[in-house]
């Protein structure tokens, strides 16, 4: 294992990164010990994103705590209701509806597609290249065009509810889904090879922020960040959910671990998924999409997971006699990936700690909670 | 070097900027903007309370019935009320509009009256509220609904019990 | 006289924005991005520009509900951008709390600290609804100049 | 006395101080303009500099409590803006306008055209922020790496006009004017070639625009120098660096290819010369890649155009 | 990596002497959850030893304060719980009295896929063995537990706050949980006066 353990010298200065900082999308604070260029040391103050919501879960009846775990995080918003409810359905034994379980891989690859373009324009905007920023930027729109036509919400899609979905696609929105994504293939193709060739982004991520595979297993990391370093390990394909066993899935990894590679592996992802939503719309079968009324959970307890934009995504639901659950933990997948910004970030230079931030896509909000 | 292709292509293309602000936006049919209340259609089950996760609706009793309010700045927009809704009576309607002045926060409020009515049957005061018939078989007429509706929960009961009782 | 207001009406087309996170869930913050950054809403028509410096800013926009963690330095962070400034709510979370009112550790809503000008309800709202919101901020801040 | 009237209108009427001004505004508006459009944007009103100046003079100043002199932190814009005045009278416009010697020579202007990154650092320091430090540090690194390859082009071009001229080496913008008007413009001769190339590196850097936006880099220290300051006195930087577009590029034109007609024809020959250039040289580049980190230009610099500019340099000593 | 063996049952009752209450069954996938409650919470550290042998991650944990069994145990118990119920219904296996203020620590780790849980009980004001010399992992999740709850986790290398401000008073999950009367989001009664007030002034 990398030692990551400095001492502070005379020669080092601090410099504060955050708690509100342009280069973050969200409040985080680093202290930052530097000598010269290069971090010597850094040291992680979180919390400011903490809203309390597992406080909140246990004051909510299970169906209001639908939407607020889908307010956790927007950017990975279909993915903990669909974890929630997948806990609460196993504690109940519900079955759900075939055709619930294609609808939902749907919703959960088009926020998959959006979430790995979001950080991939991220990061060509820490690079200082705006114009790739706004490209890929402007290919995520179809994405969030999609949202907004097919869920009616540009984040948060509302997809899921206890015993299926909420929403549907009939002909016009299947087509429009299925011309959408035609469009987006192109697109997100020519991207891929801007970033496998473009001297800009090649210079300021190959060899940046390296995380080795034993460090990574050290940290436990997880999602695209693991599959960087080399751990070939994607919960739709280890413990299968939704319709996952029945899709073409392939897991992507590379070796290098070093920012390109995690950049590299979302995208490869959203291309994954784009394939995913096709052969979801092609398979398709009928059916209603959601158990009617709102089905009683007992009491009881479960574990579900997903494999949410960003990684492995694990709740834990505890229910007893009252409509609100007694407890609900979930860990996200930044949570573990972020203790593994201390081997990225030894001896990089200040000008990559946003690019190395950025590439393991934190959710602060989700960590937070 | 594709870059530069890009580049051309955005000229040769034009700005893919939207009109808007200086001219309409394009809203999707699905779009959840603002809720939007029905009272004659709503049953009174207050089920939309009870899945409302950010307390934004609330039913009051008043002197003339029972009044229904959104308050929209609070509202997440979930759909969670019209989803769960028996009759639809809470639908999100697409309108996004929703900006406005801090002096205006408090009245950014949805808001609707089930009123109080005197049962035909037994002369009591109660709500107008729409019968809960969709499980009721044989399904019924529109006069069988209407004239149920004017009775109190009560008589109400009496009435579909008779009707059950016939067939 | 007539100079300093025709200056004024000048001055109202450099509105530039500024966000402050203040503990969301990162949908308002994706969206004013969004807003501001990208071809297809394009605010530099109306000449607003994002910029990095709380000093620079003219249109302030807060998100999220105000944690208690992030409280203060969001709080001296509004101190530090110049008058006049102009601020603007976006999504419910800084108006009311939204769906994390009550919670221990969310201090909003956030007009019991500053002063807003704009509300955006939302959950998030859409850039449309923001560059409506943002408009109706520039109107305040033509009174305010 | 009328040489002191002409010397000051000059510097603050033309081809300076206003007009200078306000092209630079322009220049600079139609720099986001295009850039928008390469950008599929539709971009701001070409005059959307002077619109951000005007509203920077309604908005308050505001001195942080960590500066350590108020006086350096207000003074050091307003050195840079008045280095920029008397640097923009200092730029021939052939056939047009040729700068009193009262003023100086080409060692003037590029003492001069240090000032600003100079003025950046002062401030940067002054303010008192960890950024502002940063910035500090990363713009000295970059001034070391460009001003070298720029003496040794300067030098180059000094060396052929003086030596054509009869003397050993010429540091008369004027004189550099005329020789190519009589002789052909530099951008022509072969020998210059490599000097022309490390100018062209040169002038990004010296704007301070991508590639070499790196002591302002937003998203790494936060536009750096300039981080805290706000109103009138961030109004003055802005000021400060259109004029130094306008000298920077005008100073491009004159040792490269100064051929113009005279009169009003010349000038607007030069104003379109000048937009060219901005587009092109700038423009262009900056929507076309992305940042380097300050070690990569440093070595950057210390390689290709420091190399070009030897060369040129080499051949016209040889030659 | 590997996936839950078939004598993990076994293998871990044999390093938690007070005994362990073991469970598995399997998904339509093959996808195995297990659930392990430990009589005796000193048996974690042995127990994690084991997994961390079998190359698990320690993916999550889980504290929670289980309130008390409500006084209604007059009906009949529903078949299947009776010998639950036989067993005392105030104490959880291993004989941790469950009377609202005890803990129920669930340390989940992940066997390439499949779950393991273990579930430690601990009474209030008691300690638990840090797992972070086996698991690097489990630093911020004990870190949480302690700044959620009055609990204090034995020889944690930073026992730091992790989340919470420090002007939040400590084991906030104890403080409001059992005694909070905020249910179901309501809204605060002045919050509601001040918007049908502005309805009734508008009308």
């Amino acid at each position: 294992m990398t030692d990551v353990t400095h001492t502070t010298t005379a020669e080092t200065y601090t410099i504060p990164v955050g708690p509100l900082h342009v280069a973050l999308e969200e409040p985080m604070y680093f202290k930052i010990d530097v000598r010269g260029e290069t971090i010597a040391n850094v040291d992680i103050n979180a919390g400011h994103v903490h809203r309390g919501i597992e406080y909140l879960t246990t004051k909510r009846t299970i169906y209001q705590n639908v939407i607020l775990t889908e307010r956790i995080c927007s950017l990975c918003s279909n993915s903990h209701p669909e974890t929630f409810a997948m806990a609460a359905e196993q504690i109940a034994g519900l079955e759900v509806p075939e055709r619930a379980l294609y609808l939902r891989v749907i919703a959960g690859e088009i926020k998959r597609i959006a979430s790995n373009l979001f950080n991939i324009a991220i990061l060509a905007h820490l690079v200082g290249y705006e114009t790739l920023f706004m490209h890929v930027m402007e290919v995520r729109e179809v994405a969030q065009d999609i949202k907004e036509s097919v869920f009616g919400n540009r984040m948060d899609l509302g997809a899921v509810c206890i015993g299926g979905v909420r929403y549907d696609l009939d002909d016009e929105t299947t087509a429009y889904l299925s011309g959408a994504l035609d469009k987006l293939v192109p697109e997100i193709d020519e991207i891929i090879a801007t970033y496998r060739t473009n001297g800009s982004i090649l210079g300021r991520t190959r060899g940046i922020g390296i995380l080795k595979r034993e460090d990574a297993l050290a940290c436990g990391v997880v999602g695209p960040v693991a599959r960087a370093s080399g751990i070939d390990y994607d919960v739709r394909m280890v413990a299968p959910y939704a319709a996952y066993d029945r899709l073409p899935m392939v897991v992507h990894t590379l070796t290098d671990g070093d920012v390109w590679s995690r950049a590299m592996i979302r995208l490869a992802e959203a291309r994954t998924a784009i394939e995913l939503i096709r052969a979801c719309l092609r398979d398709l079968p009928g059916g209603p999409t959601h158990l009617h009324d709102r089905p009683d959970i007992p009491r009881g307890q479960a574990v579900a997971k997903c494999e949410a934009p960003r990684g492995e995504l694990i709740y834990y639901l505890k229910t007893n006699d009252n409509p609100e659950p007694e407890r609900v933990k979930w860990r996200v997948p930044t949570f573990m990936n972020w203790d593994a910004l201390r081997y990225m970030l030894a001896d990089q230079k200040i000008a990559d700690i946003a690019i190395i931030v950025n590439s393991i896509d934190p959710c602060v909000s989700c960590t937070e909670r | 070097m594709n870059f530069l292709t890009l580049l051309a292509r955005n000229l040769w293309n034009g700005p893919s900027t939207e009109a808007f602000p200086f001219g309409p936006a394009v809203t999707p049919k699905r779009f959840r903007g603002k809720i939007a209340f029905d009272a004659p259609s709503c049953e009174g089950c207050k089920i939309c309370e009870r899945v409302c996760p950010a307390g934004a609706i609330r039913f009051t009793k008043t002197a003339d019935g029972l009044g229904f309010s959104c308050w929209h700045d609070t509202c997440v927009f979930c759909g969670n009320c019209e989803f769960y809704c028996p009759t639809k009576s809470v639908h999100q309607t697409t309108d996004w509009h929703l900006s406005h002045t801090q002096a205006e926060k408090y009245s950014m409020v949805e808001s609707g009256l089930i009123p109080n009515q005197v049962c035909v049957e037994c002369g009591a005061t109660a709500l107008d509220t729409a019968p809960s018939v969709a499980a009721v078989k044989p399904p019924m007429s529109a006069e069988e609904v209407a004239d149920l509706r004017g009775r109190c929960p009560k008589c109400r009961a009496k009435f579909l019990k008779a009707r059950r009782a016939k067939s | 006289m007539n100079i300093i207001s025709d200056l004024k009406k000048v001055a109202t087309k450099s509105p530039w924005l500024y966000r402050i996170n203040g503990g969301s869930c990162n949908g308002c913050d994706v969206e004013l991005a969004t807003t501001a950054c990208i071809p297809r809403y394009d605010v530099e028509r109306l000449g607003c520009q994002y910029c990095g410096s709380p000093r620079h800013a003219d249109i302030v926009l807060i998100t999220g509900p105000l944690t208690a963690h992030v409280k203060d330095a969001v709080l001296r962070l509004w101190e530090e951008i110049p008058e006049p400034k102009v601020t603007v709510a976006v999504g419910v979370c800084p108006i009311s709390g939204g769906i994390f009112r009550e919670s221990y550790a969310v201090c909003a809503p956030i007009d019991q600290y500053l002063p807003v000008d704009v509300n955006i309800p939302g959950c998030p709202p859409r850039p449309q609804a923001i560059i409506e919101g943002i408009a109706k901020a520039i109107e305040i801040w033509r009174e305010k100049l | 006395m009328s040489n002191q009237v002409t010397l000051l209108s000059a510097v603050l009427l033309f081809p300076g101080g206003l007009f200078a001004l306000l092209f630079g505004l322009a220049l600079k508006g139609a720099d986001r303009r295009v850039a928008a459009r390469l950008q599929g944007r539709v971009g701001p009103p070409l005059m959307q500099p002077l619109f951000d100046l005007v509203k920077l003079g309604f908005k308050r100043t505001m001195v942080p409590s960590t500066t350590a002199s108020e006086t350096v932190f207000l003074g050091a814009p307003l050195v840079g803006v008045v280095s920029m005045l008397i640097a923009a009278a200092l730029v021939p416009i052939s056939g047009v306008y040729s700068p009193d010697p009262m003023l100086g020579n080409l060692l003037v202007l590029l003492y001069l055209l240090m000032v600003p990154g100079i003025v950046l650092m002062v401030a940067g320091s002054a303010s008192g922020s960890p950024y502002g430090a940063i910035g500090f540090s990363r713009e000295m690194a970059l001034m070391l790496a460009y001003e070298g390859p720029l003496v040794l082009v300067v030098a180059a071009v000094a060396l052929r006009t003086g030596w054509s001229e009869g003397h050993v080496i010429s540091f008369s913008l004027t004189e550099i004017v005329r020789h190519q008007q009589v002789h052909g413009a530099f951008l022509f001769d072969p020998v210059m070639w490599p000097a022309v190339a490390a100018f062209v590196f040169f002038y990004p850097a010296n704007l301070g625009i991508v590639p070499f936006d790196i002591p302002e880099a937003e998203t790494e220290v936060l536009e750096g120098p300039l981080l805290e300051y706000s109103g009138p006195a961030l109004g003055l930087f802005k000021i400060m660096s259109a004029l130094k577009a306008v000298v920077v590029l005008g100073l491009g034109i004159a040792l490269f290819m100064p051929l113009a007609p005279s009169g009003v024809l010349g000038l607007a020959v030069w104003l379109v010369e000048m937009l060219v250039l901005m587009l092109v040289g700038v423009t262009v580049v900056r929507v076309s890649v992305g940042r380097m980190r300050i070690d990569q230009a440093f070595a950057f610099f210390l390689k290709w155009p420091l190399l070009f500019a030897a060369a040129s340099l080499a051949v016209v000593v040889v030659v | 990596m590997t996936r839950v063996p078939e004598d993990l049952e076994s293998r871990l009752a044999a390093v938690a002497p007070g005994g362990i209450d073991y469970s598995e069954a399997a998904d339509v996938h093959g996808t195995k959850v297990v659930w392990v409650a430990l009589a005796d919470k000193d048996a974690l550290l042995p127990v994690a030893t084991v997994l961390h042998e079998l190359g698990a991650r320690l993916s999550m944990t889980c504290a929670s304060q289980p309130p008390a069994p409500e006084e209604e145990e007059a009906e009949e118990p529903a078949e299947g719980e009776e010998a639950k119920a036989d067993e005392g219904p105030r104490a959880s296996f291993g004989g941790t009295v469950l009377d609202g203020t005890s803990y129920e620590l669930a340390y989940h780790f992940d066997l390439d896929g499949d779950t393991v849980t273990v579930i430690a009980h601990v009474s209030q004001g008691g300690e638990i063995d840090s797992l972070t010399p086996l698991f690097r992992t489990a630093d911020w999740s004990e870190r949480e537990m302690m700044e959620l709850y009055a609990l204090t986790v034995r020889s944690h290398p930073d026992p730091r706050r992790l989340f919470i401000d420090p002007t939040i008073d400590a084991a906030v999950f104890e403080r409001l949980i059992p005694f909070s009367t905020l249910v179901n989001a309501a809204s605060t009664k002045g919050l509601w006066e001040k918007i049908l007030n502005k309805k009734g002034g508008a009308a």
